[in-house]
């Protein structure tokens, strides 16, 4: 009986180990690649160590009492003990100290969220304000991406400069997604009645996995897009690439983009500008009777400031 | 089955029903005045919201205790203590429902 | 002869193989059960008997079949997923039918499977740890037995009949609306699951006023049982979370058969507040389905330590505290929908919080443990088990709760393998653990140690090796709801890991329904009524119960009624023998099966939009109805001398 | 809350005579947590409109609907039906049956009145002023809301109706004495919860 829980216990132990050291450049959360997963990444890491601890205790009680008590005829049976309030202090009190010292980073992450992270490179030349925006709109199953400072439009891929804090302003065409690239940093929803906004950063260049993590029908699965990160200079030569071998986005080759499917990645070298018009609603063709006003009292602009999520 | 001792219960007297007909009026009174704060006089919006609430609150606490006999009961714990959760989720679903739809971006 | 055709190609879901399997044997189950009950000439028994009872016992009984027949359905849909996530690129099933999977497993775990056991469970146990007759209201109990019953039918058949809901158990709009998502499999699950919903809250109810009104003479509240407690909460959770359900389910509905707009994309409608009213439910929904287990285990671990439960008081407290936490914590499931910091911060406190109470309980479990003389029955195994395991998923749950961490976990397999770190270490070891602790009162014979031993490790184990490897899979990228993944990411060979698990559950569990069928012929009858050393009013009864219940009804004066009872006789005290009176039971009623039939009907016309079907159907609900106000004499009594036999057949009297 | 059944059932005894039987007693109780749950039921739809108010997407909005006559009128009739209603439980309590009949009698017809001034006004927005329940967010929480609250009220014309028929049977007997005083709390529940939407949807719709 004991022998089996122990065995248990070491078991997971070194499927823990075998996992952590074997593929550790796998897991992305883990792998934290811009200075908003790292601060992530350490809140998780110093949750980790308290979860530990507390599971820890927990087993070691757990043994002890089946090892000393599992027997027979134990001799300190005693079934008068039925409580102690000390001891029940102790252990409300403990976790209340654990709780604190979980929320505390907690809340300073979260907070810090709002804020743009620090630029840890030279801006590249061809923008100011040392930040980017980068429209994103999910359309079932696929991402688009729109540069409205270097006008152009990419799909299922976007190339971003390394050091330079992005804003990514998240909308949805359909269904609601949810924008995740997890060696960058968390996620956030896209939805159609609700602008948001997620700030990114890459600190090397890089290929890093993203995709979509809320479920939005049959081409989900595969909803997932690459982000590039590039030095300063090979993000401007990319720009200057895109503009000059793509091709324009078209509104037919627009209208077909939001059809329901999934399509290889694409660039275009300018897309038209009554796209951005309607950015921040839904467009379901035929379905909308009137314009909506949306939620009053909300700020649904996207980009102007006050109670941003991720400003 | 005829008599029936009321202790814990006030009884009903014979005669006028005083108690239902001040019911009556004091609920007709605190929605006309509700009806003129919040059409008649142009208090500013929050301070309109806060004294018609507060009058709708007034009213409800008038049915609960002169029409539907809240303190009645062979132990009316049971419905108090009922009443406050149900107040309770319903303030947390309203408030709370606000708070998040309205403080999104 | 053509629109036939479509019609019926339309109606019947074609094309699938495993579909077409699903057809068969239910057209051959349905006609073997139609075969046995004629030839054994049992349809009036099982009228008379089984489904116009008003009998708490029997009502519990049915819903536990019920819960154990979904829980293989949504097993079968746990391992058709597992077999399809083993590898990469697999061609098991395609993504439409995979959506419909998890759509109809989370479902009908949740709401066919968790919620009807303990149901099942509760209406066993608590009239008889409070020393009463039956529930409150029997007549209302029956309603809500045959609503679940006739919900999850309802369910159940979008699988043959129309197509399967495909938008995930959270069904979270606007996918879940009728723009993204026609068709009626969608129908099925906001109706199904609603008329389910209405039999739920009447349970809280119906069970909120028997353990308030309903316990023997001197049970006070701080000598109720802990399972009763635990009940009594759960009941509170149930009636003011349901509520919100219901109108949630209720509007998007609208949104959908009537073109209302409260969840739409267009129009000004907010898929955010779909979100938002589910969840207000949702969350108090989980410990709906956890309180009641918390109760199971307090029970079983006092009962098998051999000593009276750690902090009796502080146990009850906690489960209070937690059940007024629980509707302060709903958003925790979409922290990152925009919300304002303050937003979040707010809930996540609020959340973290709820790890107090639960922590507090965890130790006074152990503490009790701490001192006892432990006996390793399966139940108590059952028990055991479920202390390291679920303080994994409920450490994992805080982590959650961290808002910006969860950034990086939300709708990841992170999260999946949290919810079913608690749901099964939780929920499923809880309900099995009071399945292994009440069978003998339920049918009067126990189930076989050996096998239920062996049921135990195998699951137990399987379910370690299923789920801890989830959690890497999470922070390795990998999201929910993927039908289907790419090689290369190293995601594969963890993925077979879990499905190797998977089926290492579905083999406990098979040995555990091989059990159920080898005790029924040879299990050892219990003559005593109290096979464990039980400690409350349950085991003071004769297993099973006779109708009534008690005799007598018991006179309590300390916690662990029977315990004290038992320790008096051991003292040599006495008992009087009293005179028997007759006593006075409900009548059984075929109202509510009929009328849970009619919302049957008129669900499945709404389902189709066939309002001539659907009005007719609920025009027969108001004459159940109005015919049950008009019904007078629904009691009866016992003679005595009927229970005198009866007690003189259980030995005991004399 | 800690008394035993035994006092309870002693408690009874000197109870009114919907108190006076076990299943009178547990009835009630039951009853009033269901109301509880009703009150979450509403807050929900209040929640929900409140959110969807301002989502009028071009359709008409509460200004340009709402006209503050014929609410007066649905609301001093459903008060003063909560009025009758409450005659009618007196008159229960006095073990008056022809009294207590005619006050319900005269509360269906107040019940009908009100239900006919709502389905007017519905009938004005939705067919009039071309604003049916699909044209917005907003139009879709308000008849939501206030049809479900008319839908309860139907429900409970329905209700005194079949209490009214079993009192002529029967007079007043612990039972029926029960199930009338049951609906009386029903029916001034309702409302409350009509005072609510006074205050929530015309008044505030007013003013914003
Ligand atoms: C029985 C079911 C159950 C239970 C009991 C819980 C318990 C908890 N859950 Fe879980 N949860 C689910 C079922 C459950 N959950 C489901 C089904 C979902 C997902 C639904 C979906 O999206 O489909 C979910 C999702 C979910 C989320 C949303 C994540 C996301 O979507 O991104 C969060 C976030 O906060 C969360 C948190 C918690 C917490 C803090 C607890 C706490 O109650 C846990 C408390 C217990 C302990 C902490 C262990 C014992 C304590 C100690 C030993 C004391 C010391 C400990 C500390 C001080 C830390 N849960
Ligand atoms: C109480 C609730 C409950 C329970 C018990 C389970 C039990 C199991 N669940 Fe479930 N699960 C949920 C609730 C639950 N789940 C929910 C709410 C979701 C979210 C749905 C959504 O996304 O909308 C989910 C989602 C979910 C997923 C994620 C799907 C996805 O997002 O892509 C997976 C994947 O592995 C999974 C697996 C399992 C497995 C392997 C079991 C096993 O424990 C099952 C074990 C039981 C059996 C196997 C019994 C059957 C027995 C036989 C068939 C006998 C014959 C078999 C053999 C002899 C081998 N579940
Ligand atoms: Cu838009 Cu909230
Ligand atoms: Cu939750």
């Amino acid at each position: 009986m004991k022998k089996t829980f122990k065995m248990k216990v070491l078991g997971a132990l070194s499927l823990l180990l075998v996992l952590l050291t074997g593929c550790s450049n796998h897991i992305a959360v883990l792998n934290p690649q811009g200075p908003v997963a790292r601060e992530q990444y350490h809140l998780i890491v110093w949750s980790l160590i308290m979860m530990s601890l507390v599971l820890a205790v927990v087993l070691i009680i757990f043994i002890y009492v089946l090892v000393r008590f599992g027997r027979k005829n134990s001799k300190d049976y005693n079934p008068n003990d039925t409580g102690n309030r000390k001891l029940e202090i102790v252990w409300m009190l403990i976790p209340v100290l654990i709780c604190v010292a979980l929320a505390v980073p907690t809340l300073k992450v979260l907070f810090s969220m709002d804020q743009p992270p620090k630029a840890t490179a030279e801006a590249p030349r061809n923008f100011a304000g040392k930040t980017l925006t980068i429209d994103v709109t999910s359309v079932q199953w696929k991402w688009l991406f729109r540069y409205p400072e270097q006008n152009i439009e990419t799909v299922n891929y976007v190339v971003i400069p390394k050091g330079v804090p992005v804003k990514f302003r998240l909308h949805a065409y359909d269904a609601m997604n949810a924008f995740w690239v997890p060696e960058l940093g968390g996620q956030q929803y896209t939805m159609t009645d609700m602008p948001m906004q997620l700030w990114l950063q890459a600190d090397k260049p890089g290929n890093y996995l993203g995709r979509s993590s809320n479920y939005s029908g049959k081409g989900f699965a595969k909803m997932d897009f690459h982000v590039l990160a590039k030095s300063s200079n090979d993000f401007d030569s990319w720009i200057s690439d895109i503009k000059s071998n793509s091709p324009a986005l078209t509104m037919t080759k627009y209208r077909e983009l939001l059809k329901p499917n999934n399509v290889k990645p694409m660039a275009f070298s300018s897309y038209p500008k009554e796209i951005e018009k309607n950015l921040n609603k839904a467009q379901m063709e035929g379905k909308e009777s009137g314009k909506s006003d949306s939620m009053k009292g909300m700020d649904m602009s996207g980009d102007s400031g006050k109670g941003g999520h991720h400003e | 089955m005829q008599e029936h001792k009321n202790t814990a219960v006030e009884s009903e007297p014979a005669g006028f029903p005083w108690k239902q007909v001040i019911g009556l009026i004091l609920s007709l009174a605190l929605t006309f005045l509700a009806l003129w704060i919040a059409v008649g006089l142009s208090l500013p919006v929050h301070v309109t919201l806060t004294l018609i609430v507060g009058l709708a609150v007034i009213q409800a606490l008038i049915q609960l205790f002169m029409f539907m006999h809240v303190l009645e009961g062979t132990d009316t714990s049971h419905q108090i203590l009922g009443l406050i959760f149900g107040i309770f989720v319903a303030f947390a679903m309203v408030a709370g429902t606000l708070w998040i739809m309205y403080f999104t971006l | 002869m053509e629109n036939i055709k479509t019609f019926l190609s339309h109606f019947f879901v074609t094309g699938d193989p495993m579909i077409y399997g699903a057809d068969a044997s239910i057209a051959l189950v349905s006609v073997a059960i139609v075969f046995v009950l004629t030839y054994f000439k049992k349809w009036k028994w099982l009228w008379r008997e089984w489904l116009t009872t008003v009998d708490h016992k029997r009502i519990g009984i049915m819903y536990i079949i019920a819960a154990l027949l979904m829980l293989f359905r949504g097993g079968v849909d746990a391992l058709m997923m597992r077999t399809q996530l083993a590898l990469p690129n697999m061609h098991f099933l395609n993504s439409e039918h995979y959506n419909q999977v998890f759509t109809t497993h989370g479902t009908i775990m949740i709401i066919f499977v968790a919620m009807p056991f303990i149901f099942g469970l509760m209406n066993i146990a608590v009239p008889l740890q409070i020393g009463a007759r039956d529930v409150a209201f029997p007549f209302l109990n029956a309603v809500s037995f045959w609503l679940f019953f006739f919900g999850a039918m309802l369910f159940n058949l979008s699988f043959v009949i129309g197509g399967s809901p495909d938008a995930g158990w959270s069904s979270y709009a606007p996918y879940a609306g009728a723009e993204l998502n026609p068709g009626v499999g969608q129908n099925y699950y906001l109706i199904g699951v609603q008329i389910s919903g209405i039999g739920s809250l009447a349970t809280g109810i119906n069970f909120l006023v028997t353990i308030a009104k309903m316990r023997a003479p001197g049970m006070t509240l701080f000598k109720m049982p802990l399972f009763t407690w635990s009940i009594l909460i759960t009941s509170i959770i149930v009636i003011f979370a349901f509520p919100a359900f219901t109108v949630a389910l209720a509007l998007m509905t609208i949104d959908r058969l009537f073109g209302a707009h409260f969840f739409t994309i267009a129009s000004g409608g907010s898929p955010m507040l779909w979100a938002n009213l589910f969840w207000f439910w949702g969350h108090p929904e989980v410990y709906i389905v956890l309180l009641p287990v918390f109760g199971i285990f307090s029970e079983v671990i006092a009962t098998f330590a051999h000593k009276a439960l750690f902090g009796y008081v502080v146990m009850i407290w906690s489960m209070i505290a937690i059940s007024v936490l629980s509707f302060l914590t709903w958003l925790h499931h979409f922290f990152t929908m925009g919300n304002t910091a303050p937003v979040n911060a707010f809930f996540s406190l609020s959340t973290m919080l709820i790890a107090i109470p639960t922590g507090v309980k965890i130790f006074n479990w152990l503490f009790t443990l701490n001192k006892g003389r432990i006996e390793f029955t399966t139940p108590m195994l059952w028990a055991l088990a479920f202390i390291p395991n679920f303080t994994v998923g409920g450490v994992t749950g805080v982590m959650l709760a961290m808002a910006p961490a969860d950034y990086q976990y939300h709708n990841s397999d992170f999260l999946v393998a949290h919810f079913h770190s608690t749901l099964i270490a939780g929920t499923v070891f809880g309900v099995f653990c009071g399945l292994h602790y009440w069978w003998p009162k339920m049918f009067g014979y126990l189930l076989n140690e050996k096998l239920g031993k062996w049921s135990f490790w195998i699951f137990m184990i399987s379910y370690n090796i299923c789920f801890m490897p989830m959690y890497f899979l999470g922070l390795m990228g990998m999201t929910r709801r993927m039908y289907t993944y790419p090689a290369g990411l190293g995601w594969g060979p963890i993925n077979f890991i879990i499905t190797i698990g998977a089926f290492g559950m579905g083999l406990g569990f098979t040995i555990m329904a091989a059990n159920i069928i080898w005790s029924a012929i040879h299990g050892k009858r219990d003559t005593t009524g109290d096979p464990w050393d039980g400690r409350t009013l349950e085991w003071s009864t004769s297993s099973p119960a006779p109708e009534y219940n008690f005799a007598h009804i018991p006179v309590v004066s300390t916690r662990d009624a029977f315990e004290a009872m038992k320790e008096e006789e051991r003292k040599g005290v006495k008992r009087r023998q009293l005179p028997f009176e007759p006593i006075h039971m409900p009548n059984n009623s075929g109202i509510p099966f009929i009328m849970s039939a009619f919302f049957f009907v008129a669900g499945f016309g709404f389902v189709f939009e066939w309002y001539w079907m659907g009005i007719p159907g609920l025009i027969g609900i108001v004459i159940c109805l109005l015919a049950r106000s008009f019904v007078y004499n629904d009691h009866h009594h016992i003679p005595t001398d009927e229970i005198e036999r009866t007690e003189r057949a259980a030995g005991r009297f004399s | 809350m800690a008394a035993s059944t035994l006092t309870e059932s002693e408690k009874r005894k000197n109870m009114p005579l919907e108190y006076s039987t076990e299943e009178g007693d547990l009835r009630i109780v039951g009853f009033w947590i269901f109301l509880a749950a009703e009150l979450v039921l509403f807050s929900t739809l209040f929640a929900t409109y409140l959110v969807l108010q301002s989502h009028t997407a071009g359709a008409p909005t509460a200004k340009d609907l709402f006209k503050i006559n014929p609410v007066m009128a649905e609301t001093i009739v459903l008060l003063v039906s909560s009025f009758t209603c409450g005659l009618g439980t007196l008159e229960l309590r006095r073990h008056n049956t022809k009294g207590l009949i005619a006050w319900l009698v005269v509360t269906v017809i107040l019940g009908l009145a009100f239900i006919g001034l709502e389905a007017n006004e519905f009938y004005s927005y939705a067919v009039h002023e071309g604003a049916p329940l699909s044209s917005s967010a907003f139009l879709s929480g308000f008849f939501i809301l206030l049809g479900t609250h008319g839908a309860h009220v139907t429900l409970g014309i329905f209700w005194v109706t079949a209490i009214i028929i079993q009192l002529a049977q029967r007079g007043i007997t612990a039972v029926t004495a029960r199930k009338a005083f049951m609906v009386g709390l029903y029916w001034h529940f309702l409302d409350v919860v009509w005072i609510f939407i006074f205050t929530a949807v015309y008044l505030t719709g007013l003013v914003i």
